[in-house]
């Protein structure tokens, strides 16, 4: 199994969850973040203080995937989250050792 | 029934009765001697219409964006009131209340020209210093309304100048023809005590309008778009009510009976809004919410804003019931059947209760439905007059906002680029966030 | 002091002093004129206490609880009053304000019957309207008060229903009994200047009742349950103090000097208390805290209630500070110790505070003491009378909530699942949020 | 123009015209009646004054702080009014408003001895109770206006024990200079209408020598010190505003015309500072925001504060719009330069435009510029006086405040440790938190 | 050692984070989210808009622990965050490399 | 690649992403979050009701960063966050199999 975390722009998050739940991903956590990266931040001023904030929101979203689900998970977000235009974030994979699901006690792929 | 009746007193009904002509010269009212209970009422309720859109619609509105629009709304407001306010001295006041040609008055009185401490106003009792700054309020007030209908998409640059423009070429007609005394709506004895044709129907069809022109917001029916601070919109929604007690019984322009009546009429009409809307959503959509109940409270105040000192009680009640009824109908069911987006429900609150306020009024102004009378009343004529009075201000500022909305467009653009509608008005429009 | 004095002055401590038989008649008061300075200052009087609720009370208590029940209790404060409103016009005022029996009036102004513009408050000087709309915004924050009691966890139709109920059953009587001249309590020379047996003790227990009756919110006591906005808290309360020279300096029910005493005392008391509760706190807890602070300025303009315009700014200063103090001791020691949950401690703070301040009114009222006096003054038996409402109040409104609760619950259930109660009124009741 | 002149009636322009030495012995002025007309006005503008302070000071400036010290400046601006209340019964209306040396009044009045509700004020129509409060109220607010200055990093204690001190020592003085008979600036002629020395030059000055003398706050200039909910500044602002009628117009002390131009100019030199704040913050930075938008209504309230009732709309629409411009660019450029850390721009706004409106108030009283005008009115005369006022303002404030720091950094020290700074004045000092 | 990361409903957070100490877990870290699975959401209506809200909000804990606790840290934790109805929320292992405390500089077990 | 996760005091926040940038590491997320450890939490008291509250709010910093960049990223951000007192926070290093660039789908270090 593979927790996939893909760093988004917000406003891709329900297509992303739609293009998720199209193929078969039906759980998903989500988490409200702040990105810094290449993408050019803004300039807010408040009377005399101008502050140059570079980190933008962005929004984490965290899948517990089986292995073979994974390249078409990957897929699945790229499709949906890809405006083409710097800042679109990125996804980071790493093993998932366990799973287990609170409710019932069911481990491994059965958690998900 | 004959007390002294100044101009714009809200008491169109009497108009027939009153011998105007020679009052109306601009003859210096100077010896007249201004009321101080008059004074204070009247400097109280100006101060209450102005409650009413700082910080009262800018918060009802603010409330109801998303959070990355917020600042946006607030300043929309403050500074379109702001203008408003300045340009009422440079020509406002005098285009609406000198006299002139029946659509529109004169420059006689442009940057209070003639104005002094001593001036009363005209057949009154009170300063016109403060005439005029309750007046004032009012024209601030009516294009602030209006930007509630294309929020989170519009350029900050059109607003203020949509709004400028707005003032000069459809609110000080309307307000000529409504309250000044050769004014045509006026001498054909329509009925609008405080307000519903010049602002409620002006605003909300102005709204109408510009939300069908400027176009739906990104994502419209598609994303969440809900109000991102409900308490927000429950607090201005509160100090619209407070403030409009300056709105509707200061149309009285005295510390009289007749303010006493629009007082428990502003009252009674919204408790009745509220329940309604409130009622009528929890057997529908099957639960009562906040959102709803504080919507009645607004459809109630615009319901009873031009019978507040005209209708009974108990017809205020069921003017206020109507109201906010139909408003949520025309909410929920009418605007997704149509398909526009106006952000926060201007025509649907403002432009329908609007109506059906003016219309009512014809019908509880009756003596036998325990309303204050109107001489040689007749239902249907009375009805006729309202109706007319209303298919003026739809067409009149329909027409004259479409083509106003079309010059900014042409002029500065309406609407601001899809990406800067994505990251918010706020830190694209104003370079601030709401929330750190 | 021979000033002639209205029905409900808050000036019951001349009862004995005044003939008041022929007055009380339903005589057409209609002679009377209405004067403008005082019909002026009852009319922002009217929408001063209306401040008071929307939206100063809904957010005083709005902030106290958690995010998830925000919208909820907004609602509840809003739809409770709307609805006493209505109320007030149908059967209200006339139960309470006509002459019957000693404990209730009778139905000769249900509907405003015999109320015109031209009638004025029976041997006072403002619009009767005025005055009913006065005496209907009381009547409207007082169960509204009631709900922060019971807050997050009992159903939106459960309030409703006791709301309406209980404003019938309680709140009618006891304004009968106390502000009407054939009233029991008013017969007896009881002093209660501007509602602190009606209102707040009343309220205060009521609310006591029924947070015993429903129970404890769930994980009271061991999940955290801190305010989650003391900003409304802080806004709130500073708009009740705001809205309360309404209430108290509004009871003289004249701009005369009267109404200048309770201004000055509804200023002092209330800073008296809120430092008091400031500084008590930071001696016992370690740190002196806004919420304290807030709690005291409530705790104050409760206490002054029944004094206002009766006793000096020193004896004002004095009940103040005690009020903040005892009410402080109660919310904090007392209440603990005890253990009913009461969300937002009306009973802690109205209800102690009311009751100090009813008590005290009879002590401080003594002109020794800086207080404008009562003929034939004695302190034992002024303080005996003042007990005897104090234990009426509580007994009548204790009774007859347990009851109108009981009753409630039969109907329709008092308290929300536990699933609800988790999750929250906003979304369960109304079907929205506070925050997006 | 002749009408009679109370005390204090921000009319000081007439001062020399006025014969004065008997009215001003403390001769029983309770013969004279109080005009009920004024006294609803002067209640309504009292409480107006009230609603300044508390909420809307208090979310002015909380809303430009960090969220983690947003509780502690709710509960600086709540109880340091509170405190000055209290002293004003025991000393303070006594030393400002009795007879003395033309530097500070005597005792005689201490704990409101001799006033009853029969006395009225001094020359005036309203009771000597309403004067007293409304005095009050100009008494609380001056103190709280100067928190914001070393917001989130000075002690409570600290800031109790300076206010405390300062308004006996600073503010009691200068009241009574400007505004009793005997006063050195009132007896030189000159004018200050509502109060730029005493409120907001003295509160600006006070607010800048502690910004100095504390220091600046961790990390200022580096770290992220973004206002953390602009929507309070802008609730905040515009009570502000609202309440602002109270403190000018209420400065009449009647409801005449005079309290009517006041009137007026509150609403038109407000509207032109906010946008001229914002014009000139867009051209030169790029975009209008609601903080200047919001900061310019206060400098243009702060900068007609002087001049309310002395000057003509459009005077008071130009020294609007030059106060908000010149308090731009202090706020902006001049601040930055200098480099000390004033938190809310207590002096960049109050001081700044204080200056301003008094200085313009000399230009544009002259009737030649539209104003009321005064005797024997002379330019450079006039403008020397005002001069002369602004420097003692500043001079006695100046002095004042920095030995009054230094004696509570003595006493109980004046700033928090650096790990309280850090983790926030809410819950370190105040023990809650603002957000949960 | 290993990094657990748990989604539980809010309102548990107390009751795990005493499950946790009591079995001497001292440190851990909490995230809100909003989660996305089977549970179903609500529906909000704001005047004529009706939104289908499929995120509710849950708590994500992140607690390192040595390898030999992972057992009893999931157990403690099911103990404590169970209610036996759906959403419950999923408990995640995943490997942890290294770890380090910024005070000490202390790496591996010693930093936990 | 690895991911590297540290809990850090919020005020130490702008020092942290100097220190990363300064050593060539140009992106990374950031998250709000409640931390429960060692170090000592406060007491809230609302009028009779006292809270002790043990979660200290926190950021979480998450930086994707090659093998070879670990330790000089480990060591720059101790060296910013440092203060020596109790709460500093910890540093977490798990490892990264797979990292995509939504915008270009470039994966591996490229997408870093
Ligand atoms: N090395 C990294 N580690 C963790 N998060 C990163 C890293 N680089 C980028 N991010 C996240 O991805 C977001 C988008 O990255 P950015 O460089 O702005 O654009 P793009 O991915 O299009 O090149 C950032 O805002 C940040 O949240
Ligand atoms: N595959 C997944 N990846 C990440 N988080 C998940 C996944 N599935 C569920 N979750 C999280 O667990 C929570 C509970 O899951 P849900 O399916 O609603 O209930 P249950 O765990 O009782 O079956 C979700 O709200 C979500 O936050
Ligand atoms: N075992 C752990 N798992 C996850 N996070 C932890 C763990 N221990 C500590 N933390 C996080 O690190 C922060 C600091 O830890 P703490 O024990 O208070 O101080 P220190 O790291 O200086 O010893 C905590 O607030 C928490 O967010």
């Amino acid at each position: 199994m593979k927790i996939i975390m893909a760093i988004i722009k917000p406003f891709k998050l329900e297509e992303v969850r739609d293009a998720l739940t199209g193929i078969g991903v039906h759980g998903l956590t989500v988490t409200e973040v702040k990105g810094y990266g290449r993408q050019k931040g803004h300039t807010e001023i408040y009377r005399g203080a101008e502050y140059a904030v570079s980190f933008l929101p962005k929004i984490k979203l965290e899948v517990a995937v089986s292995a073979d689900q994974v390249d078409k998970t990957i897929e699945a977000i790229i499709q949906a989250a890809k405006t083409g235009q710097i800042g679109d974030g990125k996804i980071f994979v790493t093993a998932l050792e366990q799973a287990v699901r609170i409710r019932t006690g069911e481990a491994g792929g059965d958690a998900l | 029934m004959s007390f002294k009746r100044p101009i714009r007193a809200g008491l169109i009904a009497l108009a027939t009765a009153l011998p105007l002509g020679g009052a109306l010269a601009q003859a210096p009212a100077a010896a007249a001697a201004a009321d101080k209970a008059d004074t204070a009422w009247m400097m109280v309720s100006t101060v209450l219409v102005l409650l009413m859109i700082v910080p009262g619609l800018a918060l009802f509105y603010g409330g109801l964006v998303r959070s990355k629009n917020m600042l946006s709304v607030l300043t929309q407001v403050l500074a379109v009131a702001c203008a408003s306010m300045i340009l009422w001295v440079v020509i406002g006041y005098s285009l609406a209340f000198t006299g002139g040609s029946a659509f529109i008055g004169g420059f006689d009185k442009a940057f209070l020209a003639g104005v002094t401490k001593a001036t009363v106003n005209d057949g009154g009792t009170i300063p016109e210093y403060v005439f005029f700054a309750f007046q004032m309020t009012f024209a601030a007030i009516t294009p602030a309304l209006i930007v509630g209908a294309f929020a989170e998409r519009t350029k900050f640059s059109a607003v203020m100048l949509f709004s400028v423009l707005w003032v000069i070429f459809v609110y000080y007609p309307m307000a000529h023809m409504v309250w000044q005394s050769d004014g045509y709506l006026f001498k054909l004895g329509a009925l609008d005590f405080a307000g519903g044709t010049v602002v409620h129907i002006n605003a909300g069809v102005a709204g109408l309008v510009g939300a069908i022109m400027i176009g739906k917001r990104i994502g419209y029916g598609r994303e969440l778009m809900a109000p991102h601070a409900l308490t927000m919109t429950m607090i201005g929604g509160s100090l619209l009510w407070i403030g409009w007690f300056g709105f509707n019984a200061g149309s009285a322009l005295a510390a009289n009976d007749v303010a006493a009546l629009a007082l428990v009429n502003t009252l009674l009409a919204t408790a009745a809004a509220a329940l309604g809307w409130m009622l009528i959503e929890w057997m529908t959509k099957g639960k009562p919410s906040l959102l709803g109940t504080v919507s009645g409270v607004i459809a109630g105040l615009v319901a009873i804003t031009p019978a507040a000192g005209l209708v009974g009680p108990i017809g205020g009640i069921v003017l206020g019931a109507v109201g906010g009824i139909v408003s949520f109908i025309f909410c929920t069911a009418v605007k997704n059947a149509i398909g526009y987006d106006d952000t926060a429900d201007v025509f649907g609150v403002h432009g329908v209760a609007g109506i059906i306020g003016s219309i009512g009024t014809g019908i509880f102004v009756s003596t036998s439905l325990g309303g204050v009378g109107v001489d040689d009343y007749d239902m249907a004529t009375q009805l006729w007059k309202q109706t007319v009075a209303v298919l003026i201000a739809i067409a009149w500022c329909g027409i004259g906002s479409a083509i106003l909305y079309k010059i900014v467009d042409l002029i500065v653009g309406l609407r601001v680029s899809p990406e800067k509608e994505r990251e918010g008005l706020d830190l694209t429009e104003h370079g601030e966030r709401a929330y750190n």
